[in-house]
């Protein structure tokens, strides 16, 4: 398949965090209910609209999360995943942790936002442990969310500081989850993953050839009908 | 038999020696705090822990850890950025960890108390955390069995009971509190406000008294209030829990 | 073992209905959780006192299950598992019907008490249907309680109509639960049922041996620290 | 997405030949009568209905059955006084029975819900209703493999909705509706009221509104209010229900 010819350059420039979950939080359907991982997913939240009506799911027992909670309205017994105070909004509901993971591995999550060490090309995820050795495991609930949710998006950098690409033919860290991510939000672009293998849908700073170079799995354009 | 007692000293006497302990909580939410140092102070030993994460701090679990009285812990995320005194004693060797995905820990818990003798999930297949595991595909899918969790004993933390041993929780520190009253042979918890049978609306129950043994109210608790929930940092990007 | 030399018997004439049901009720610990099946069993709730403070349990969904409703009181959104309508207690609960069947099937029920067909000498329980080729089968939530209460005490008349033992070798109607049964109240004696067979606890206008045979099974009287 | 409509009609349009249908209700307490009878004007058949019971007297599912719309029924209890259009059926070959334990069928449709692939339970171990399937000792116990239950549409009855479709229930009209609105692809509920969002205490919420597809309100319907609920009578002295 020719990589030239279709031009799905969107942005002169590699994307910012921030400008990149303004462009997670744009993809979300309106109505839909969504669990934000801890770290750069979070981010996510600052972007999503009134008029999208999203509600937000927190693995700790709730849906209807609001922001972080600040000053007088931090309570100790409302807190999210990472075990940061948070808010309640209207129509929020709390249960126990049985009944959570139920939402999570039931596939009642339309979309879980993640964050990664690699993702390979059938999709399968690695964000929980580097397998070094020495490392004190931990995994807490990333393969309830990989494995329940209806669509995972993963967010990342698409290179690791030492310039490798975090999108592998095949995960040399351990596995997450297999063949679950549907998406993956980079800086330098947006790759979704199907039964076509990794289609990019935009990039960032680069061409479509340039992202080639860098990765080591066969990429081609988004079919218009997958945009 | 429901009891109320007067001291968590009270609350947690009788625990022996090699128990697994059920504790609730996520983070500070819910963890009956004042349970877990009565237990330390009991002098119980060589317990098995089940919990969440595997101690923060100096305090509560992570006291019982850095003491030696945990043999082992069964939990989700154990390493955190002041989980030091596990991590301490798990690079020496000295405690057993079985980790277990949290919908896994959650999962097994409440099969333990519905009776429920073993299930399939998808959850972990394909992953180290399944290995030397039984596995099925189901529903077109592969999943893992995994076993039910039973503990002699669940310390726990409420908002409110009444005279039947009725629960109620407050937001997030609800956790894991329900599951783990079910599934422990004795379950104790201590709770901010008694109140009256009769005064909690039936609807509204979330723990029913069948599952309670021993209920301890902590004076001058407030659930909540001046508790500021510690923020953690974690190294990986990965979803942290 | 010998049968006489014991006196068990402690009346005179065969017990009727409902001074069964108050035999039942006195036998039951202080604060224990129970559920008592439809029928018969039902009449056990007469008899029980304010002071053992018992909660009974119906499998539709609530503990603390007070009287049958009367006029005013008749909700039709309050029934017990027998579709009548009751009436809630000071302490009552409501949950679904999977929390519900978690308390039965969990083991969290101190005793339920449940007519029979047939109970055998190992304490398998017969009384859900009675495998004629035309019978329409419904079981409803019988073989959850019979497997999962702590103590399955069961009432019933001892004999058939046509003067039959309904305890029984092996019983010859399709089963509720296996080796389930530790106690049968019947109108002629209380018999229990352990790893010793079944022991006679008391006996109602009858011996020891007249009761003996009556039955199939060997019979011997309880020793004192099972009474 | 979730959707308020103006009509039980339009609340169950689409519901399709074939389908597989959970009924929430417990005898008259919880069932969606009015649900239950556009259902029946939408001419949908060949259905497989999953209920406790296989319809009463002359209303609701006794005359889904009745009428030839439905080809199997999953129900623990079939038999009662009243179920006289399903025993025809039945008698003449013409409804497939699939008879499931009340709680296996608690549990299996809790299973659907909750992303679990099948479990062992100890209930009907060595009996009828377990043969061909696999068992297991598992704790010491015999136990059965059970699936779970989904559902392409649930029609339930609740209390109370907010705008964001959380529901509460009242008393023992709870009973199955929580846990077919999770194990069905699309759950459509009956309530008697409508509040706006946030009317409801986040704490007392049975079911969260991400399980809930399309809500009709029944205008002058006050559950329990005017609903008798009927004795039931049967022939055997066993456990009834």
């Amino acid at each position: 398949m020719s990589l030239t010819g279709t031009s799905i350059q969107t942005s002169d420039t590699a994307l910012g965090r921030d400008e990149l979950a303004r462009l997670v939080a744009r993809d979300i359907a309106p109505g839909s209910f969504v669990n934000l991982g801890i770290g750069q997913p979070t981010l996510v939240s600052n972007y999503l609209t009134e008029e999208q009506n999203i509600t937000l799911h927190t693995e700790n027992g709730m849906l209807g999360m609001g922001p972080a909670a600040e000053g007088d309205q931090i309570d100790g017994d409302l807190i999210n995943a990472g075990k940061i105070p948070v808010t309640e909004l209207p129509g929020a509901s709390y249960f126990h942790h049985a009944d959570s993971f139920a939402i999570m591995r039931g596939g009642h999550l339309d979309i879980c936002v993640l964050g990664a060490f690699q993702v390979s090309a059938t999709g399968d995820l690695a964000n929980w442990h580097t397998g070094a050795p020495d490392a004190i495991p931990a995994v807490g609930g990333a393969m309830d969310l990989a494995t329940g949710a209806k669509d995972v998006f993963v967010m990342m950098t698409l290179l690791t500081r030492d310039g490798a690409s975090k999108i592998v033919q095949s995960c040399s860290y351990p596995l997450t989850g297999v063949g679950c991510v549907t998406r993956v939000y980079t800086d330098k672009g947006v790759f979704l993953i199907g039964p076509d293998g990794v289609q990019v849908r935009e990039t960032f700073g680069c061409t479509l050839q340039e992202l080639q170079e860098l990765l080591p799995v066969p990429l081609s354009p988004a079919s218009a009908v997958a945009l | 038999m429901l009891e109320f007692v007067e001291s968590v000293q009270a609350a947690v006497a009788g625990i022996r020696d090699g128990s697994t302990v059920m504790i609730g909580g996520f983070g500070n939410a819910g963890q009956p705090f004042e349970l877990i140092d009565a237990l330390l102070e009991c002098g119980a030993t060589d317990l098995t822990v089940v919990n969440n994460n595997a101690g923060q701090g100096d305090q509560g679990l992570a006291v019982l850890i850095r003491e030696g009285r945990v043999r082992k812990m069964i939990c989700s995320f154990p390493r955190q950025s002041d989980s030091w005194h596990f991590d301490a004693r798990y690079k020496a060797g000295e405690i057993e960890l079985e980790l277990v995905p949290q919908g896994n820990l959650a999962e097994r818990i409440r099969a333990a108390g519905a009776g429920i003798g073993g299930f399939f999930t998808p959850t972990g297949y394909g992953t180290m955390l399944a290995e030397g595991k039984e596995t099925r595909i189901l529903d077109g899918r592969g999943q893992v069995f995994e076993t039910p969790l039973h503990a002699d004993v669940a310390l726990i933390k409420a908002h409110v009971a009444d005279g039947k041993g009725n629960l109620v929780y407050r937001k997030t520190a609800r956790n894991f509190g329900p599951i783990m009253a079910a599934a422990a042979k004795r379950t104790i918890v201590q709770v901010s406000e008694l109140v009256p049978t009769g005064a909690l609306d039936p609807e509204n129950i979330v723990t029913p008294g069948i599952y309670v043994n021993t209920v301890v109210r902590i004076a001058g608790s407030t659930s909540g209030a001046g508790n500021t929930g510690r923020t953690e940092t974690t190294a990986a990007t990965g979803k942290v829990a």
